[in-house]
Formats: structure tokens, sequence, C-alpha cells
């Protein structure tokens, strides 16, 4: 009887990982609210940066995350990989939604509108929206191992198109300017001392929190199939 | 001893909690005819689809003439016919047009005549040209069976082909199995009816909850005595 | 090169299904006439010009029409498992993807044909010597969605909610070829003609080949078992 | 004096509202699968003490 539920135990996030996450989240969040100078032209909504930018960076690192883990079980066909796919994607979607509700909060003050078509965000919300089609897709996918393998693909189509994605939207609102775009304070560059320290925590703090949840997720993703590999040795004893 | 036709090892499969097929070893000479019987649910099916490389196995590998066939799948299906429960063929297309379509996808020669000259062998002289969305069962699995051998294949997969045919046809079918179609061919025939299964069979084997449970020659089995020996092996099984 | 030669033969089957149902074609050209109509009577008749308006309303009918034809592709498939019985054929799992995908670039070409001839009349668009220019486009963009479509239509098809899965699957990353077919089809509509619309359509070109070689390297992994 | 204090406000709570009901979800989600767990486990090593 080969005993091929030893699986080691599942994963979960360290001591230490929760507690930096709580020290970093607690740092970004005072040097955001507190610490950071306030905006003189955008005023202190402006401090949403601190939250959206980072969250956005994440949820690209979801979006490797998920695609390489999707390469990986398409070769090996290890649920392992699957696992680390299902985890990062709904992870990555949370963050998504995130960004785009901080995104919408910070746009009505400053341009006058909950949500403008300007390139980067419709790119993010294009990514946004295959996420969710993932997700969809895990749960009406049919049989297990099936699913597994349509998430995959979708995965990986989803990623190729990117580039397309991205030069497509750009050259969409670059050909038509719509109202004049104030640009987010670039990604750090030309950021006063104070300000990019705080981008920093945030960024720090964005990553390392979605590491522990990205770990719980698949804490849960690697017992449910524990479960599933006892019951088939349960089913397997029972016949022998 | 000359290489195996079908070699099978380890072979086992999951699908989440449920074990379908779990560790079978099956070893069958070039034109040797093995029967496996086993009540619904043992996994035959499951286990015909994996050789026939519709399927992937979880463990285990199938290894035909020597060669794995998920090196070659391609190369391994031209050697191969399968007949199963569904016929898989196009209801809006006639018995000949679905046997015409799969000779020249498995690239025989003059394929319009084999597929007449097979679709007679099994008794379709008149009907092949209607469509098969009329044919009932039992003719839409003689048309499944002249597709399964339409090619000329070395291995054949029969699941549970006599289910739905009518005694003229099983008959044919046997008649074609021993004849010139047949007898140089490796055949697995599973069958859940002990009647018919056994007999062109030169092995016979009980599939129980994905394990083999017994295998034998067709001659050490007394006369008879088959019934009981299925009844024994089956005894704990839901299936 | 037999891979070809197996590949017409799938496709001739296909079509000649296709022709016998006509179940893809009938539902894709009068679904299309519908959006049509009603995109129509959804702007003020007049108050808008053709030309920039137009494109987004030819492209957005083309698609969901699209879609309504992909999600029957696999129909007569899936009856009575004739999927299974293409994957018994001696052929690479590869080589049914691009059978089916010519099958598709067939399908949606003719309609785009007749979605175009319907926009034209219903529009009153006055369409000098641009038809080949139009062609292009229109195989273009057929090819792109042929492409993604018949990955997802295949993944659909193995799914009990296929009708919610296709469009949400393929929507997203086909944005792209919905902007850049738009863009090229206003270039044309408004006279200047494609020379304006350049990266456009080589936006377009690069789409294609990118989800032909990514549908026709990932196609196993979704009929496998 | 704060700007726009209103949405700076409602964008971190918002954030942090939706990570905290998803962790909820999730702890709640897994909770179910524990105890399933733990009862399948404990039929494992009553169907085979001596392992």
């Amino acid at each position: 009887m080969t005993r091929d539920h030893s699986l080691n135990p599942p994963t979960t996030p360290s001591s230490a990982l929760v507690g930096a996450a709580l020290v970093t989240t607690l740092l970004a969040l005072y040097s955001a609210l507190v610490f950071a100078p306030t905006d003189r032209v955008q005023g202190d909504v402006q401090r949403l940066f601190y939250l959206h930018v980072p969250a956005a960076l994440t949820m690209y690192l979801a979006i490797l995350l998920v695609f390489i883990a999707s390469l990986r079980y398409l070769q090996t066909r290890d649920a392992a990989w699957d696992e680390l796919a299902t985890s990062g994607a709904e992870i990555g979607l949370l963050w998504g939604t995130i960004v785009l509700l901080t995104g919408a909060m910070w746009a009505k003050p400053i341009w006058g509108a909950w949500w403008t078509w300007d390139a980067r965000l419709t790119s993010f919300f294009i990514l946004w929206l295959i996420f969710v089609a993932y997700v969809m897709l895990r749960s009406y996918g049919g049989e297990v191992e099936q699913v597994a393998r349509f998430c995959a693909v979708l995965s990986i189509l989803g990623f190729v198109g990117m580039p397309i994605t991205h030069y497509a939207v750009e050259w969409f609102r670059t050909m038509h300017p719509g109202p004049v775009i104030m640009t987010e304070g670039g990604l750090g560059r030309g950021l006063p001392g104070s300000m990019l320290a705080t981008f920093a925590f945030g960024l720090v703090a964005s990553v390392v929190l979605f590491a522990n949840l990205f770990i719980l997720r698949l804490r849960l993703e690697q017992q449910s199939r524990r479960t599933q590999q006892i019951r088939r040795h349960l089913d397997l004893m029972e016949t022998s | 001893m000359p290489e195996p036709a079908i070699k099978i090892s380890g072979l086992s499969k999951h699908f989440g909690p449920t074990t379908a097929l779990a560790g079978v070893d099956i070893s069958l000479q070039p034109g040797e005819f093995l029967t496996i019987f086993g009540p619904n649910g043992s996994g035959k099916t499951t286990m015909m689809r994996i050789i026939a490389s519709l399927s992937r196995p979880s463990t285990g590998s199938v290894e035909l003439f020597g060669q794995n066939i998920r090196r070659a799948p391609a190369h391994a299906r031209q050697r191969i016919g399968f007949v199963t429960h569904r016929s898989l063929l196009y209801s809006s297309l006639s018995g000949f047009q679905n046997v015409h379509f799969f000779a020249r996808m498995f690239g025989v020669d003059n394929a319009a005549d084999r597929a007449r000259e097979i679709l007679s062998a099994m008794g379709l002289e008149h009907r092949m040209d209607d469509k098969v969305s009329t044919y009932s069962r039992g003719i839409e699995q003689r048309c499944a069976i002249a597709r399964a051998l339409v090619h000329h294949p070395d291995v054949l997969l029969l699941d549970e082909p006599f289910s739905g045919l009518d005694p003229d046809a099983t008959a044919r079918l046997q008649t074609l199995l021993a004849g010139p179609e047949g007898e140089s061919r490796t055949v697995i025939l599973t069958s859940h009816d002990l009647t018919y299964g056994a007999k062109n069979a030169d092995r016979v084997a009980i599939l129980t909850r994905g394990h083999l449970g017994f295998t034998a020659n067709v001659e050490q089995i007394a006369e008879g005595t088959m019934p009981d020996i299925y009844r024994e092996h089956t005894r704990g099984n839901r299936g | 090169m037999n891979m070809v030669r197996f590949t017409f033969i799938l496709i001739s089957k296909d079509l000649r299904l296709e022709w016998r149902s006509k179940e893809v074609l009938s539902s894709t050209v009068f679904f299309a006439m519908i959006a049509l109509t009603v995109i129509y009577f959804g702007f003020q008749p007049g108050r808008f010009q053709v030309a920039d308006v137009g494109p987004g309303i030819l492209w957005t009918a083309f698609l969901f029409s699209a879609l309504l034809g992909m999600n029957r592709m696999f129909q007569a498939e899936s009856e009575r498992g004739g999927l299974e019985g293409l994957m018994l054929c001696p052929i690479d799992r590869t080589t049914l993807y691009l059978a089916k995908c010519g099958t598709l670039f067939v399908l949606l070409t003719t309609t785009i044909v007749a979605t175009f001839f319907m926009f034209i009349i219903f529009f009153n668009v006055r369409l000098l010597g641009q038809l080949p220019q139009l062609a292009l486009v229109a195989i273009l963009g057929s090819l792109g969605l042929s492409a993604l479509g018949t990955s997802f239509a295949a993944m659909a098809s193995k799914t009990s909610a296929r009708d919610i899965l296709l469009p949400l699957l393929l929507v997203p990353i086909a944005i792209p070829l919905l902007i850049a077919a738009v863009k090229c089809t206003a270039a044309i509509l408004s006279g200047d003609g494609l020379t304006t619309a350049q990266s456009w359509v080589q936006l377009l070109a690069a789409f294609d080949v990118i989800f032909l070689a990514a549908g026709y390297l990932t196609f196993p992994a979704i009929l496998e078992e | 004096m704060m700007t726009n204090p209103g949405y700076l406000f409602a964008g971190f709570a918002l954030a942090w509202g939706l990570v905290l009901v998803y962790l909820w979800f999730l702890s709640r989600r897994s909770a179910v699968v524990q105890k399933e767990l733990e009862t399948l486990e404990q039929r494992l090593n009553k169907a085979k003490p001596q392992d």
C-alpha cells in the first residue's frame, strides 16, 4: 500500500513573517499618514499614492508568480505548482481590487471622476478582469485536474498578451489625449527624500503582507488536497 | 521472448479523492487475446482510455511494442483501434462518411473501398449511407467497431463492445475477431458479461476496484466455473 | 508535409458538418444583424458621424456574434464523443488546433463579410476603393479571434458553464485586437486609408502571431485528460 | 489642516476593510477544511492503528 499521503505538513506563515507584516504595515501607515509631507498640489489625498502604487506593483508581482507556477504546472503536472498559482491568483485579485478602489478614491477629488481611462489604469483594469476570469474558471472549470490545466493555459495566454495590451492602450490614449492626466509623481523617480522613503515602506509592507496572505491561502489549498488524499487512502484500504 | 505487444506497468489513476486504477500490470504477447471482466466502476474504461492515449495515467506507463506511448503518441495511435461506449462518430454525417473520414485520417490507401469493405463486414451494407443520427444503438455500435478496425490496427481495445449489440452483430464481431481482421491482432476486451467475453480469449482476468484480482489462461479455468470465480472475486464490491 | 494534409481533411470535414447544419453561420450572421439594428436605434440616427462611431458598432457586433458562433464550434464534436475520435487519430494534438483554428477562421471571415455588408447598407456608407484595405483588416481581425477563440472554445466546451465562461475568458484578452481593428476601420472609413494607421495594422498582426503561437503550444494541455 | 481627508481615510479604510473581510472568509474556509482534515485523520489512525 503506497502511503502517498505523507505530504510534508502544510506550510504556515512563520511568526517572523507575521511579525514583519505587523511592523512594516504600521510603519507604512504611520509614514503615509503622518511622516510624509503633504503634497503642495494635490493635498493630503495624495497620501493614497503610498498605498495605491505599491499595491499595484505587488499585483504585477502576483501575475508573474501565477505565470511561472502555471508554466511549471503544465511541465511537471505537480499539484504543488497549481496550488501556488491558485493562491497567487486569489490574493492578486484582492490586491488588484484594492488598487482600483484606492485609485477611485484618489481620482475623484483630483480629476473629478471615480474612473478615467488613463493608459496605466486601463492596462491594470484589463489584467484585473483576467484575474476575475481566472478565479471564475477556477470554480466553473469542472473536474479538479482539468481546472488546473485550463487555469494554467488562461494565465499563460493572459501573460503573453500583456505587452500588446499595454501598447494598444497606450497608443489609444496618446493618440487622443483625454483630460491632462497628472502624472502620479512617477515611480519613485524625482520624489523628495521623505516621500521616497514612505513609498519604500509602503512597497515593503505591501509585499510582506501579500506574502502572509499568500501563504495562508496556500495552506488552505494544501489542506484540502490532503483531505482528498486521505479520503482516497481510506477508500483504498476499505477494498483491499 | 519477443517484445510484448502491450506492457502495462504500475498503472494508476485517481480523480481527486476517488481512485479509478490502483496499480495494474499486464503484459501481452503479439496476437494474444485478453478478456478482462469487472463490474461497473472497476476502472475498466479508465484503463482502456489510458492505453488508447486519451487519458494520462497518474503513475505507471504503457508500452506498445517496446515503446512508451507518451514518447510517440501519434505513432502509437496509428496501431490502435478503440471501441468504447460512445461511438465517437458525427451524427449529421452518414456511416460511410464517418468511417471514410477516419480511414483518410489514418492514412489508409483507397480509403473509400476499405471503408465500404469494413462496414459490409459489420453488416451495414444497406445502412452505411444513412445519417448516424438515424441509427439504433446496435447499428451505431457496429459502425463504431468498423471505425476502429478500418485502419488495420495491430492492437484492439474493445471496451464492452457487445453492450447494445443484437445476437447477429455479436456473432459478426466474434467471427471478425477470429477471422483475418482479428486473429493476428493483440486484443484487450473488457466486459461485465461472462457469456460472450471469454469466447475468443487466450487469457482471462478480473478487475475489481482498480486491481487485477485474478488472471489465468483460459485452459486453466474448468468449464462453467467462471461465474463462481467471478462472484468470489467481486464479492466485497459495491460496483 | 502530412500535417497540412491532415489539417485540410479535418477542415473540410468541419465545413461539411457546418454546411449541413449551418448552426454556426446562421447564429453568427443573424445575431450580427440584430446587434447592428439594435445599436442603430441606440444612437440618435443622423446625429453622429459614421466614420467616428461606425467602426465601434461594427466590431462590437462582430465580436459578440463571433462569441456566439464559437460556443457552437465544438457542438458537433461533443454529441457522441467526436472530439475523442479525433484525439485517437495518429496526429499531434497541435494539428487539431490548426484545423479547428482554420475552420473558425473560415466561419468568422464569412461572418465579418456579412456584417460589413449589412453595416454598409444600414449606415449608408459609401466605400470607394477601400475594399482591399477593409479585407486586410477583416482577415487580421478574424485570424486573431480564431486563434484565441479556438483555445477558449475548446476549454468552454468541456465545462458546464460554457455560455458565460467563453466571453469572460476571451474578451479581456481580445481588447487589443478590438481597439486596433476599430482604429484601422476608422482610418479607412474616414478616407485617410490604412497608411495613417500603420502601427495599428502591425499591432493586429503581432496579436495574431502571438496568439496563434501560444494557442498552438498550449492546446494539447486543454485537450488532454 | 488636512485637505480632502474624507477620500484619504475612505481609501485606506476600504483597503484595510477588504483585507480584513478576506481574512475572515479565509479563516472560516480553513476552519471547515481543518475540521474535515482532523476527522479524516482520526478515521485513518483508527483504521490502521499499527501503522
